[in-house]
């Protein structure tokens, strides 16, 4: 890949020039500081495992060197990288302190190898990929392809879309939420008419509508609260029949029924 | 190649063997659309090719094959056998949008499951129809789940590959969270408080007992 | 689909013979251009017909000829015999050229799959622009995998049935090089010495700003 870059004369001096013909110059021509450091890494002609970081680092670093003299522009990552890589000759180069901890010179140049490595074996990877035969290229599909007769059968599909605002619909309390009935906790008049029906007619004296309500719908307050709505609204039409009496001595007192009088119940 | 036109006893380039020939029209008979005029063929094989006896071994070799060499005006082309003509016909159906019961239903399957028919309800507010869940089951985008080990033993429900294939969902966990939905504006509040899916794994109207648990996957 | 697990001979409606079915796969595989898969073909084939041993024998019928019986991930379809390309000039159609980055990107993603963005620029040592991975996912070589388990979960990326039958592979196992790449360590997502594979987004000790991670998707 390294090959067909351009290989651009910068300068006019000779000098100068033979200085950029010993690099190459055009920085645009590499995909960021490791596709340089992997070019550069060609030019110590031995497999990618032997190589000399160190060396690497040195060559990078007059890369650099060289692009400033040169008042070539370099990307901030380009430097960064040269920051790094000088950091790491240091310490590939110096004996290590004993209080400083963190990962030696040679670990960091090893990494930087497996990193080198990595990218060039992935570079071989795409070339064979794109070698292969391809598809519209080397073998194909099939050209005529049949229509499918159209029966009568109904799928149902969704998407994700769907599928997404549907389940954020649902969190949403604001949302339009269809009435239905809440049949486990609630109580019918047509219930509630039943059993006071059934009742009323052993109630000769007053007695608190509340003693009425079905058996254990007094303890959850939801529960009483629908039974209680149910049995008034039976009392009435029992009153309105003329099965029943029905009264109230105050407002808030206990409503009280009893059992018509002159009538059968 | 073929750069003359001497006639072919005489040419300077060997014909490619019959069999190669008669691969060579193969190819070709079945990359095209369109059928292919022995002339066609002639033009695109090898100088010295006879495309009309290798379509006659060609024609030969499909018979009574699933599909066979045919002509089709002076063109020929391969075609479906007449009488396989029956597998043509299942495949386009007329597909419907979900109902909303329906996705709203798989959408908080596919979010809380494992998930029995009770959660569903409380979550979805109303009480979730058999046919729905049926649909959703015959679909094969849910499947039953384990039991719950509460009373009742109620059966859960999970989605399934096939869904995750509808979809184009690796798994269930890549569909975007509450907080990713509320950033797409997709969600306004905040989720209602005690909604672990493990909560409220109770009460239950008792899965019919037909329905085993599967062993897990 | 073979929904019972009732020996053949048991079954209510008797399956065709083998031969029979072979016919049909072949009918159904020549009818369409794209892979079709073996629960789709056991749909459309009648109740008891076995698509697998169909297809075995029917690969093996057409190996050497002009066009083959290939399997695409978990799919089948046919193909012409990549030999013959040369007579297929009409039917080739110009495909975009991609980008060196987008074919390397495109590698990466194939032999480190499922890879996130991340990783790949770590590999590549350069950040990766969203034209590439947006052109990759269009042409639907590449979409979207699991995600990844780390914080931020960030999506990760892997390849499609597509790619798989454009580069003519059974599986992505049949990458070339696959194995030796293995075996060599270069597909290992080895940490940064002195950087926990967590933690290195953060730790600045001499970390190039071109390694760090971007903004999760």
């Amino acid at each position: 890949m390294a090959e067909d870059m351009v290989h651009k004369v910068v300068n006019e001096t000779v000098a100068e020039r033979l200085a950029a013909e010993a690099l190459i110059v055009d920085v645009e021509g590499f995909e960021g500081p490791l596709d340089l450091l992997l070019t550069l890494s060609r030019t110590q002609k031995v497999d990618l495992r032997q190589i000399s970081i160190l060396h690497l680092a040195e060559q990078y670093l007059a890369f650099v060197e060289q692009a400033r003299s040169l008042r070539i522009e370099l990307a901030a990552d380009y430097l960064v990288m040269a920051a790094w890589l000088a950091f790491l000759k240091s310490r590939l180069l110096l004996p290590p302190e004993p209080s400083e901890d963190g990962p030696s010179g040679e670990d960091l140049a090893a990494h930087l190898a497996f990193q080198l490595e990595r990218l060039q074996a992935m570079r071989d990877s795409a070339a064979r990929l794109m070698a292969r035969d391809q598809k519209g290229r080397d073998f194909f599909a099939r050209g005529h392809t049949e229509q499918v007769e159209r029966t009568r059968s109904v799928t149902y599909t969704a998407t994700l879309m769907d599928l997404m605002q549907a389940y954020a619909r649902i969190r949403t309390k604001d949302e339009f939420r269809p009435f239905v009935m809440d049949r486990k906790n609630l109580y019918t008049m047509e219930e509630a008419l039943d059993r006071l029906r059934s009742l009323v007619g052993y109630a000769g004296e007053w007695t608190d509508l509340m003693s009425y309500l079905p058996d254990g719908w007094e303890l959850d307050p939801m529960r009483r609260r629908t039974a209680t709505a149910a049995t008034f609204a039976a009392s009435l039409e029992l009153v309105k029949a003329g099965k029943i009496s029905i009264r109230q001595p105050e407002s808030f007192a206990p409503i009280q029924i009893r059992a018509a009088e002159g009538r059968d119940g | 190649m073929a750069e003359t036109d001497l006639p072919e006893e005489e040419s300077l380039f060997e014909a490619p063997p019959l069999g190669e020939q008669e691969r060579m029209v193969e190819a070709i008979l079945f990359a095209t659309s369109e059928p292919v005029s022995i002339a066609d063929l002639n033009a695109r094989m090898p100088h010295g090719a006879d495309a009309v006896r290798a379509l006659e071994g060609l024609r030969k070799r499909y018979e009574g094959r699933g599909v066979n060499v045919v002509r089709i005006g002076e063109a020929w082309a391969i075609r479906t056998a007449p009488d396989l003509g029956f597998l043509m016909q299942k495949e386009t159906v007329e597909t419907r949008k979900l109902s909303r019961a329906a996705i709203e239903t798989l959408a908080i399957i596919a979010y809380h499951q494992p998930v029995t028919r009770a959660e569903i309800e409380e979550i979805r507010g109303v009480s979730v129809s058999r046919g729905t869940v049926d649909q959703l089951l015959e679909m094969e985008w849910i499947k039953f789940g384990r039991r719950r080990m509460t009373p009742g033993r109620p059966v859960t429900y999970v989605v399934t590959p096939g869904f995750l294939d509808h979809f184009g969902l690796e798994s269930a966990r890549d569909l975007p969270g509450l907080r990713e939905l509320r950033a797409a504006g997709l969600l306004d509040n905040r989720p209602r408080p005690g909604f672990g899916p493990e909560e409220r794994a109770d009460e239950d109207e008792g899965q019919p007992d037909m329905f085993e648990a599967p062993p897990d996957e």
